[in-house]
């Protein structure tokens, strides 16, 4: 059985027999309602959906703890507002993967399109590929960390939660930020207004270690990755900061 | 008699009248644009240029207080498994936690149950109080996003994505640091004090095509449960409600330039977008030419004060109406009962607009705890189902004069205009004429 | 000097202006809607609109002698043995007793008798105090009935049919339980001091062709000898007077939507029915297409105060006019006089429209045997006869200057109009143009 | 002679011939005219008329107390008005019969259509077939007595009198009503707003008895009837009763 993430994945027991969704031959509708008339107590912890062909809001509105491999790539929202579940998917995203998480975790082991997490308030979004322009915007509590590339203006008016970056970050990072943290470890093509380069003091670097670990990522130091965030001159309007408006 | 020289009489001018003046005055002093609550406040073409004919001869009337007169409304029958039902055709719109205070919005929830109406959430997530004490409750569903969970996303009886407002087509929100209280504060995940803007583009959509992927989301999320609407603000109505029908949604919001909001630049208010009466045939006629009119519900909003607004815009094509600043208005909203605070704060009942600042001597727009006492949810609730009641009265007894039996069946052909610009927006003839100014679509 | 920083200047919404939110506060407190008496106040297009253009050097080379102007006209010749005469065209419309007391409606008698027109009864019958003092008195059959009886009906000079009134067309009547003293409640067969609905359709036929039947019985039980009038409000006057006259009806009197009223809803005054001024050139475009203007006579009322009002109605084409508030302010209805007592109402003296509550201080629109003292039916007649004669004066002086012997000779050609809409409505050009907008029939 | 109403048929001493009238020859205007010819203290007491066909107005305005037998069925207010009359018609009669009748008596042999005895005042109306819809509406004093059934709205804010009713009635009986009294032997279909069963006291009873008296049934008690009247929650208005309305 192939668990991508041990880390968050559901405890159980024992390993029943794993429901196989094909969307070629059920619709989505279909898929969608079987996963919700799961109950808090379902013995169907494990699923997985065949032939996505990129379709839109694949398992979105999961609540409960199961886990969910979906092979192939995927169009708009998939798991969006997921809230437990735990999700791979084993090719590439469309826009929105994982908006408005609540928890539970989304792998994604391809690219990621634009807005992935947006809004998101809990939970680990893992980006093995890289992910496009927007990623984590307006950003609620969630952890989002991406092993490539981020695109422009990811994060934002990032409201709390973490962005890790391996790769690089394009253009406006962290525009109009509020109390969100991000880390980059590559380069970053320029800072959105009122985001300015922080300190990493011992705090953040045990954080980012544990984001890390999260993630299943060996291959980093959380000394190789600068912090980013708010520097709070926005938050009430003076005229003299017209322009960063 | 000895003459004098008398001096010239002092003028004023019309252009720069004592608010263009005061407005450059105040910009000088504070270098920000005025940003106040309430909607439009100029004088615009509005129902009150139209008139019902009323029966006489040709037409028999419904006995005013014998013959039944229906008007309850179904809203979202289009896709949603479980559409609303309405017993009146008056909704209470959607305004944020945050703007309003706790006791407001459980007022506004008592008041609408017990007339057998919906309310609806806001900028800033779903709050108990309101849950608890609507019967029906529309979530909206808004680019900021602050509170949005699926829980409250299932307990929700129908679902409003929020393209615009009529206040502000195309413009986004402020919340100022002042109103922030912790609760506010940890129901949209924000720091206490700060100023709070809300984005005027959805995070993670654009345009009419995604849209429609982002309706499947939430139907999927929903499992076609519940209507989903889509609220526009009136700015290209026809263009608009014939987008937001096709991109899915079960009921068009369409919100006119008169609306109210919390809290918008005065320039945005007054300047941009389309008066209500404007709005309404454009949209229609979209629903129309899809063969979706009376399907896909219409609710306008936007300077509806009383029954007669309410028979106008359903004659004109609307399914329903939706109240905002006047449903303030019944809660207690600028009463002169607190004249006294009101000429503290600087202004007079009747003109109060700093909704923003959290001072409302009423208790109504503030997150003040001692203010906030002043709205005694039972009383002011009562209040507001009275008003209501008496809005559809009124609606009735037009309607009936009409001869009517549901206020459903009132028509354009039921109205005439007062004015040619009135006329021309409404697409009815000017009184005592059968002349329809401008005619030629919109 | 030393910079402040000034507030914005507060200020006040047209749309939601004090009226509409005290209107709300009412609603939210009564659960009620408003009823008053008096007709739509609110600005809608008048006779003030027109002009009179006047005699042209070109028409009146040379000086003539003047010559009479001649003011009377005959009411009902169509299929009555007696038809009614009358010295001017301007007559007392039927307002109710029981709305009125006794003494208000013997003064109209009195006042009326000596200019030498005609006073009607209304709903709630006749009363002797009229019947006595009125030389020529109009009796209403209304959907309520009350008093009805077939002495009063051949004592009558002519029988009104009232389908409609110009404040609320297609709505009935209600009497407030305050203002049923033992002499109303016993004309009307009620107990005293309950609300009196008046109904809004007839108990005992529905439509023009039944109308056509009540119209024959009613000629039958009078041998033939009465005129009988129908009295529609301004809803579709094209076809109102159509039918009316293809029912067999000696005259039409239509009521515009500012016609008073002695109890209605607000938004049934204000929001249904169509101006006087925009009624009348389709009532009489229906007379000349069935071939019968003049022959069948219009009566136009609704918002009537002077010369210049009667003769513009008479210029687009009535025979007569009517008056009712008018008339009350000439007895004495809502004088400065009274101020103190009106204040004390919570109102001012021109305001005063809470008849239906038997408080007025003028004591005319009351069943308080104190207050009605305050009416000399006398002195009241003497008043009204010399503002009726004034009216009189004025509109002649205009036909004269028009060049006219007689009132009835004033055409539309002899007006212009000062707005578009009032130059629609009226048929006639805009003033300095021949531009007569949206013209095109009706 | 064939007078049907002994009760209230007026007193003579003599009786002499009778004026036959046919409608077939003569117009209706000079009917009535003729009958509103007649004096206080004239001899012609006795009138028949012959091939009414429909005709409407028929006797409309009788303001002496004269016997009127119509042979053949009339159309709308025959006998409107009357004012001591005493009416029979030899069959049916259409809407409005006896419409506010004064005093006097109208006997329908046949059916009656819609209004019968609308806005009535007093004298007394019977209907030996059955009355239509709106029977009694608005009626100000008169006593309605119907052998047959009564149709739907009728009593419609009937303000005094009494209605007495053999057979069923139909739907929203008594509608608004405000002091009249209805009495009612069969079935009621249902009752309108503000109408409700109320005791037959020994005072209605007498009453009653002397109704069915002057109306000449001899096959019915009083006992066997249900009295109906105002609940009189409707007399001044308030907003929780808005549905009724």
């Amino acid at each position: 059985m192939n668990i991508s993430n041990v880390a968050t994945a559901p405890s159980r027991e024992m390993d029943f027999a794993r429901r196989v969704f094909d969307l070629g031959e059920n619709s989505l509708r279909e898929l969608n309602q079987a996963l919700h008339n799961l109950g808090p107590g379902s013995n169907e912890t494990s699923w997985e959906v065949l032939n996505p062909k990129g379709s839109h809001s694949v398992a979105v509105g999961v609540d409960q703890p199961v886990a969910i491999d979906v092979r192939g790539s995927v169009g708009y929202y998939c798991g969006g507002m997921n809230a437990g579940g735990a999700i791979t998917v084993h090719g590439s995203v469309g826009p929105g993967v994982g908006e408005n998480m609540m928890s539970g975790s989304i792998v994604v082991k391809g690219d990621a399109s634009q807005y992935a997490g947006a809004t998101g308030r809990g939970g680990l979004l893992v980006i093995e590929g890289n992910a496009s322009s927007r990623c984590g915007i307006s950003m609620k509590g969630i952890t989002i960390v991406v092993r490539g590339n981020i695109g422009h203006m990811s994060a934002f008016m990032a409201q709390s939660g973490n962005l890790v970056v391996l790769g690089d970050a394009g253009d406006a990072l962290g525009d109009s930020i509020y109390e969100a943290r991000l880390f980059v470890r590559g380069k970053v093509k320029s800072l959105g207004a009122d985001c300015i380069k922080k300190e990493m003091r011992p705090e953040h670097i045990a954080l980012l270690q544990d984001l890390l670990d999260r993630a299943g990522i060996k291959d980093a130091k959380p000394e190789e990755f600068t912090r980013y965030g708010s520097a709070r001159t926005l938050y009430n309007f003076n005229i003299d900061n017209a322009d960063a408006y | 008699m000895t003459y004098h020289n008398p001096p010239t009489t002092p003028r004023k001018s019309a252009t720069f009248d004592d608010y263009a003046m005061s407005e450059i005055r105040r910009a000088a002093a504070t270098g920000i644009y005025d940003i106040r609550g309430s909607g439009a406040k100029r004088k615009v073409p509005h129902f009150d240029d139209l008139l019902f004919l009323g029966a006489s001869i040709s037409r028999y009337p419904l006995e005013g207080y014998r013959e039944r007169c229906d008007t309850s409304v179904v809203l979202g029958s289009r896709h949603a498994k479980k559409p609303i039902e309405l017993k009146i055709p008056i909704t209470i719109a959607g305004m944020s936690f945050g703007s309003l205070s706790g006791p407001a919005k459980e007022a506004l929830g008592r008041g609408a149950t017990i007339a057998g109406t919906s309310t609806t959430t806001g900028d800033g997530g779903m709050t108990e109080e309101e849950r608890g004490h609507s019967k029906q409750l529309v979530y909206q569903y808004l680019p900021s996003r602050y509170g949005m969970n699926p829980r409250d996303l299932r307990r929700a009886d129908a679902i409003e994505i929020v393209v615009g407002q009529g206040a502000k087509p195309g413009g986004g929100g402020m919340l100022l640091g002042q109103k922030i209280s912790d609760r506010v504060a940890e129901m949209r995940t924000l720091p206490k004090g700060i100023d709070q803007r809300s984005a005027c583009r959805h995070p993670d959509w654009t345009g009419p095509d995604d849209l429609e992927i982002k309706i499947l989301e939430i139907r999927e999320i929903t499992d076609w449960e519940k209507p989903i609407y889509v609220k526009v603000g009136g700015a290209r109505p026809y263009y608009d409600t014939a987008l937001a029908v096709k991109a899915g949604a079960d009921v068009v919001v369409l919100d006119g330039m008169q609306g109210g909001t919390a809290a918008t630049q005065e320039v945005f208010i007054e300047h941009v977008g389309q008066p209500t009466l404007a709005c309404i045939r454009p949209a229609v006629k979209a629903l129309q030419d899809l063969g979706m009119h009376r399907k896909v519900q219409l609710i306008v909003s936007g300077g509806i004060r009383n029954g007669a607004d309410v028979a106008k815009a359903l004659a004109l094509g609307a399914d329903a109406v939706s109240i905002g600043t006047a449903a303030l208005i019944a809660l207690g909203d600028n009463d002169p009962h607190w004249e006294d605070e009101y000429q503290k704060l600087g202004t007079t009942a009747g003109a109060y607009d700093d909704w923003h600042e959290g001072k409302d001597p009423a208790g109504i727009t503030t997150q003040d705890p001692e203010l906030m006492k002043r709205v005694d949810p039972v009383v002011a609730g009562r209040r507001l189902a009275n008003y209501l009641k008496v809005m559809t009265l009124e609606a009735q007894t037009i309607a009936r004069a009409c001869g009517k039996n549901h206020l459903h069946n009132l028509e354009p052909e039921d109205l005439c205009a007062l004015s040619i610009e009135a006329a021309a927006m409404a697409g009815v003839p000017l009184a005592g004429t059968n002349w329809v100014p401008g005619q030629g679509g919109f």
